[in-house]
C-alpha cells in the first residue's frame, strides 16, 4: 500500500486537521466526536442540512460544508458511517431553530447511526427530518434487501436542498425539494482499479489488467459483473441505457448530467466520458442543461467513473444555479 | 451455579482479545463481500470498550453492559456499531442490578440483544447477518436449560451452534447489510458479522468453561 | 493499460469535444489546429493571456481559460507541446489590440513551439510578450542545460497574471507581474506510481511496490532519487525544505501553499500532505496567507504530489482574490 | 551522378516507414530518459508529410523540403518538431529549384539544416541529443567528398558515421531536452532523437546505394 499519509489510525484526524488549517473561512472543524460545520453555525431561523458518511469519499461530505450548501458533515471511519454521537453534536451545533434535514446515503449502517441520533435530537426537542438517497440503479431494488445504494445524486442534492434552505423554505419544503432530487435522480458506476482501504493494506479486490467492475459502488465493494475492459464509448452505452431505461428519463426532457471520477481517474478521461454522454442522451433526445465533471464522490484513489442523472424542472435548475461557497463547490460567490 | 461480575469482565476481555486478534481475518472476510473494514471497526470499538471496562468493574452487571454498548455505538460505526451496541445494551437492561447470572438470566439477557438486533437491523434467518450465527445460540441455551445442563455445557453448546451458524451463511445470498448489494455473487463467502459472533460465543464458553 | 478512453488517436480530440459540450458558456473551442479561447473572446482593449502545453495536464491549461484567466489555451498530444500554428491561430483569435502574453512552461519543446509563433505573430503585427515558468526546484539550474522545469507555479501565474489583464493592466504591466510570479514561486514533486502514455500503452517507468520518486516532473519523467516509501511527515519535509530554502523564504513572510494531486492521488492525502506542510511553515516563522488545494497540474493518472510555495504581498493577494470564471477554478463569480 | 526528385520522395517514404516501424522502440528509449512520446511524435509527423507528398511530387525538391519542413512543425509538436521542421526547411532554402543533387548539393543542404537545428536547439556536440548523430554524418560527408567518393559511398559513410554518433550518446549525460533533468542519471540510456536521425541517414544510404 502507498498512500501520501502518516498512518491510518491518525489519516481521518490528520485530513480534518488540514482541512481545518486550510478553511478557516468556511468552516469550524470540531474534534471528539468529529464534524465540521459552516464557520457562521448555527444560522438563525434556516433549515439546517446535516449530512456524513465514512471518509474516503471526499469532497464528500466535508469539502460541501458552507453557505448554499450544507451546514455540518459528520466523517466517520475511512469507509464506516460515523457514529450517532457525531451526528448528535453536530445536529445540535447548527441548529438555527427552523429544524434539521439530515441527508443519509442509504447503507445499513448510516441509516441506523442516523436513526439513532435521530431519536436522541428529538428527545432534545429539536426537529429532525430525514432524506435517504438510494440512486445506484446497479443495484436491484427490493422490499427485502437493504435496497439500492445511495452514490451520485447525493452530491446534487446536498447542493440543491442546501440552496432551498438558503433561500428561507421551511423543513418540509427542504425536505420535499431533496426527496424530488432523489426521485429523479438515477446513477451507475464502474471501476477499474481497487482501492485499497488504508486499514486493510490491500486492495479490497483483485481486478486482471484487461477487466473492470460494472455496477461498483463506492467502498470498493465488487460490483455487480466483472467484465473484459471496454471502450469509453461502450462503456457509457451500458451505464447510460441501465439508468435512462430505469426511472425513465425520455425524449425531450432536460437533465443535469453528473460524470463523477472516483478518486485515481484524471479529468482528460472524464471529458472523453462526458463527450459519449452527451452523444448518447442527444441521440435519445435528452438535452443536458446543466453539467458536473469531475472528482466528488470518491471512493479512495479507485480508478474509474460514475455516471449520473437527474431529470430537471425550472425550480431545480434554479435552485442548481443559485451561489454556493464550500471548499469542493463554488460558484457565484 | 453461576457467572459472577468478574467473570463478565474476563468475557469482554477475552472477546476484545480475539477480535484483536483476529481483525486482519474479519477484514478479509468484508473484503469479499463487503468493504473491508469489519476487523478494524470491531477491533476500534473493543479497544475503546477495553480503557473504560476499569471505571465500571465495580457497578452491576446490567450497568456494564449498558456502558459497552453505548461505548460500542459512539466508537464503531457502520452497521456493526448499532447492531453489536444495540446487543449490549439490551443485555444491560435485562440484567439490570444484577451481581451474577444463572444460566436463566444469562438466556434472558441473550434473548434481548438478540431481540435488539433484530429490531434495529431487521434481517430474519438466511439473510446471512450475525443473526444467522446468534439465532441458532439462543435456541441452544434454550435447549440445553430446558435438558437440565450445566451453564459450562450451554455455552459451549451455544457456541458449537454459533460455529454452525457462522459456517451455514457461506452458502446463502446475502438480503442484508453491504453483501446484498453482491446478489448472486455473495454466494460462498462466509459472513464477517457472523463470524464475530461466534468470537463473542466462543470466549463466553471459554471464559466460563468452569461454571457449573 | 486501462483507461476511459477509446483509442490513443482520438484521446485529445474527444476530450476537446467533451469540453466543447461541456462548458459553451465560458469557452469555445476551435479543431484543427486545436485550441480553447474564452467564449467572449478578443475582448476588445484587454492584454490577453494564450497559453498552452502537452494534454495529459487537466484542468491546465484547457480548463484555466474564461474571464479573470487564461484567453486562449492549447493542447497538444499527449505530453507533447502545441505546435506553432496553433498558437498562432490562437494568439490571432484572442488579441484585443492590446498585445498578447505568452506563457510557457520550460521544456526545450514548448519554448521553441511558442518562439516560432511569436515570431510568426509579430510579422503579423501582433504585439507579443512571453514569459517562461522555471520553478521546479529539483532539476539543478545551469547555463548550460534546459534549466528548471516549469511546474505548480504556471497555475498561480496564470491566475495571478489573468486577473492583472482582467483590471486592465498594460502589456508590460501583465508581464511583470507574470515575472513577479515566477520569480517568486518554487515547486517540487514526487510520484507514488507512474502514468502510461496512451500511445506508449505501458507505464513510463518501473516503480517497485515500496518505493517512490521524488523530483519528478510532470510527464512521468523519472524523478531525480528513487527511494523507500516515506511518511507524509517526512515527504513533505524533505520537499518543503528544498523549496523554501531554494528562494529563499523567510520567517515573517507570507506565501501561498499549492498542494497539487498528480491525478491518481485522491483529496483525502492531499489534506494530510497539507497539513503537514502547515506545521512544517508555522515551526519556521511562515504564514499561509491563501492556498490552493486538488489536481490542478496532473500527469495523467499518476499518484503523487506537488508543493508549490509562492511569496505573497498585498498586490499578488489582490489579484489571487480577485473574481475567476473557468470551467478548472471559479470563485466571486 | 546525381540524386534525382523521385529519389529525394523515395528516401522521404523509406524515412517515414523506419520511423512506422521503430516508433515503439522510440518512445521507449524516450520512456527511459524523457516523457515516451518521441516515436508517437515523429510518426505522427512522417504519416503527416506522406499524405502531403503527392501534392508537391512535380516542385522542386527546394520545394518539397520546405513542404516538408512545415507539415512537421505543424504537426509533431515538442523538441523534435521544430527541430526536425528547421532542419527540413533549411535544406529547402539550400536546394531552392533544384531538380537533383550533386554530393556538394547534399552536403550543403546537409549543413544549412543542421546549423538550423543547433541555431533552434542550442545544443553543443556532447550534450546528448540529435546533434551528436548529425555532426558526425556531416563530417563524414565532407572527409568522402574531399576523397572524391561517389555519393553512395560518401552517403553509407555517413549512416555509420551517424550510427556510432548515436551510440557514443550512450555513457553521456544529457545536457539538453527533457533528458537533462536526470543528471547522471541520464547515462548508460541512447538519446532518442539521436536514434531518429540515424533512421534519417541510413534510408538515405540504402534509398540512394546505387547512386555513384
Ligand atoms: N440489517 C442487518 N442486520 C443484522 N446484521 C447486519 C445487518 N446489516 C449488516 N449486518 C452485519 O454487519 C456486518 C458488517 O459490519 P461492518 O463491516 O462493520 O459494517 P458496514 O457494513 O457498515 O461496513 C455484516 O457482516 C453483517 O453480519
Ligand atoms: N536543445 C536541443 N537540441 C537538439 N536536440 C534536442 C534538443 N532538445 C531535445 N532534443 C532532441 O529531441 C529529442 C526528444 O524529442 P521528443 O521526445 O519528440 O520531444 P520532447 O522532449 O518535447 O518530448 C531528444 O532525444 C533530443 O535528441
Ligand atoms: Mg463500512
Ligand atoms: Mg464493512
Ligand atoms: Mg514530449
Ligand atoms: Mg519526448
Amino acid at each position: 500500500m502507498k498512500k501520501l499519509i502518516n498512518s491510518s489510525e491518525t489519516l481521518v484526524t490528520e485530513e480534518l486537521q488540514g482541512i481545518a488549517a486550510a478553511h478557516p473561512d468556511l468552516v469550524k472543524v470540531h474534534f471528539d466526536p468529529n464534524f465540521i460545520v459552516r464557520a457562521d453555525a448555527p444560522v438563525n431561523g434556516k433549515v439546517a442540512l446535516v449530512s456524513g458518511g465514512g471518509s474516503g469519499h471526499e469532497p464528500m461530505h466535508g469539502g460541501f460544508v458552507g453557505k448554499g450548501m450544507l451546514d455540518a458533515a459528520c466523517p466517520g471511519a475511512v469507509f464506516t458511517s460515523p457514529t450517532p454521537d457525531q451526528v448528535l453534536e453536530a445536529t445540535k451545533t447548527v441548529n438555527g431553530g427552523a429544524g434539521v434535514l439530515h441527508i443519509i446515503k442509504n447503507y445499513t449502517g448510516d441509516v441506523m447511526n442516523f436513526e439513532m441520533a435521530a431519536d436522541l435530537a428529538r428527545g432534545q426537542g429539536i426537529q429532525v427530518a430525514a432524506v435517504v438517497t438510494n440512486d445506484d440503479v446497479a443495484v436491484k431494488d427490493s422490499l427485502y434487501t437493504a435496497g439500492r445504494r445511495g452514490v451520485g445524486v447525493t452530491v446534487l442534492l446536498e447542493k440543491i436542498a442546501g440552496a432551498a434552505a438558503e433561500r428561507g423554505d421551511s423543513l418540509s419544503q427542504v425536505t420535499a425539494i431533496a426527496n424530488k432530487v432523489n426521485e429523479n435522480g438515477r446513477s451507475m458506476g464502474m471501476a477499474l482499479t481497487s482501492c485499497t482501504v488504508p486499514h486493510a493494506g490491500r486492495p479490497t479486490f483483485e481486478i486482471g489488467d484487461d477487466e473492470m467492475e460494472i455496477g461498483i459502488g463506492i467502498h470498493g465493494e465488487p460490483g455487480r459483473e466483472r467484465m473484459k475492459m471496454k471502450s469509453a464509448h461502450e462503456i457509457v452505452e451500458m451505464m447510460a441505457t441501465a439508468i435512462v431505461d430505469d426511472l425513465p428519463y425520455s425524449s425531450g426532457e432536460e437533465v443535469l448530467a453528473f460524470v463523477n471520477g472516483m478518486g485515481g481517474t484524471p479529468l482528460i478521461e472524464l471529458y472523453v466520458v462526458y463527450n459519449e454522454l452527451n452523444t448518447f442522451l442527444t441521440a435519445r433526445g435528452i438535452t443536458i442543461a446543466r453539467n458536473l465533471i469531475g472528482s466528488y464522490i470518491t471512493s479512495l484513489e479507485m480508478a474509474g467513473c460514475s455516471i449520473t442523472l437527474l431529470k430537471l424542472d425550472d425550480e431545480l435548475k434554479q435552485l442548481w444555479d443559485a451561489p454556493v461557497k464550500t471548499p469542493g463547490l463554488r460558484w457565484g460567490a | 451455579m453461576t457467572i459472577s461480575r468478574d467473570a463478565v469482565l474476563d468475557w469482554l476481555e477475552a472477546f476484545a482479545a480475539a477480535i484483536n486478534e483476529n481483525a486482519a481475518y474479519l477484514t478479509q472476510l468484508d473484503s469479499d463481500i463487503g468493504d473491508g473494514d469489519h476487523g478494524a471497526n470491531m477491533n476500534r470499538g473493543m479497544q475503546a470498550v477495553l480503557t473504560i471496562l476499569p471505571g465500571v468493574a465495580d457497578k452491576d452487571i446490567g450497568s456494564i453492559f449498558k456502558t459497552v454498548g453505548m461505548k460500542l455505538v459512539s466508537t464503531v460505526g457502520g452497521a456493526s456499531g448499532p447492531l453489536y451496541g444495540t446487543f449490549f445494551m439490551q443485555m444491560g437492561n435485562a440484567t439490570a442490578d444484577k451481581m451474577e447470572l444463572t444460566l436463566d438470566d444469562w438466556i434472558a439477557a441473550m434473548q434481548a440483544g438478540y431481540d435488539g438486533v433484530v429490531m434495529r437491523g431487521k434481517a430474519q434467518i438466511g439473510d446471512k447477518t450475525m443473526v444467522d450465527a446468534l439465532s441458532p445460540a439462543l435456541t441452544a441455551l434454550k435447549t440445553q436449560r430446558d435438558a437440565g445442563a450445566f451453564i459450562s455445557d450451554a455455552l459451549r453448546a451455544a457456541a458449537d451452534a454459533t460455529k454452525q451458524g457462522m459456517e451455514a451463511t457461506i452458502p446463502l445470498i446475502a438480503r442484508k447489510g453491504r453483501a446484498s448489494y453482491l446478489g448472486e455473487r455473495s454466494v460462498g463467502h462466509q459472513d464477517p458479522g457472523a463470524t464475530s459472533s461466534w468470537y463473542l460465543m466462543r470466549t463466553a464458553a471459554e471464559t466460563w468453561g468452569k461454571a457449573r
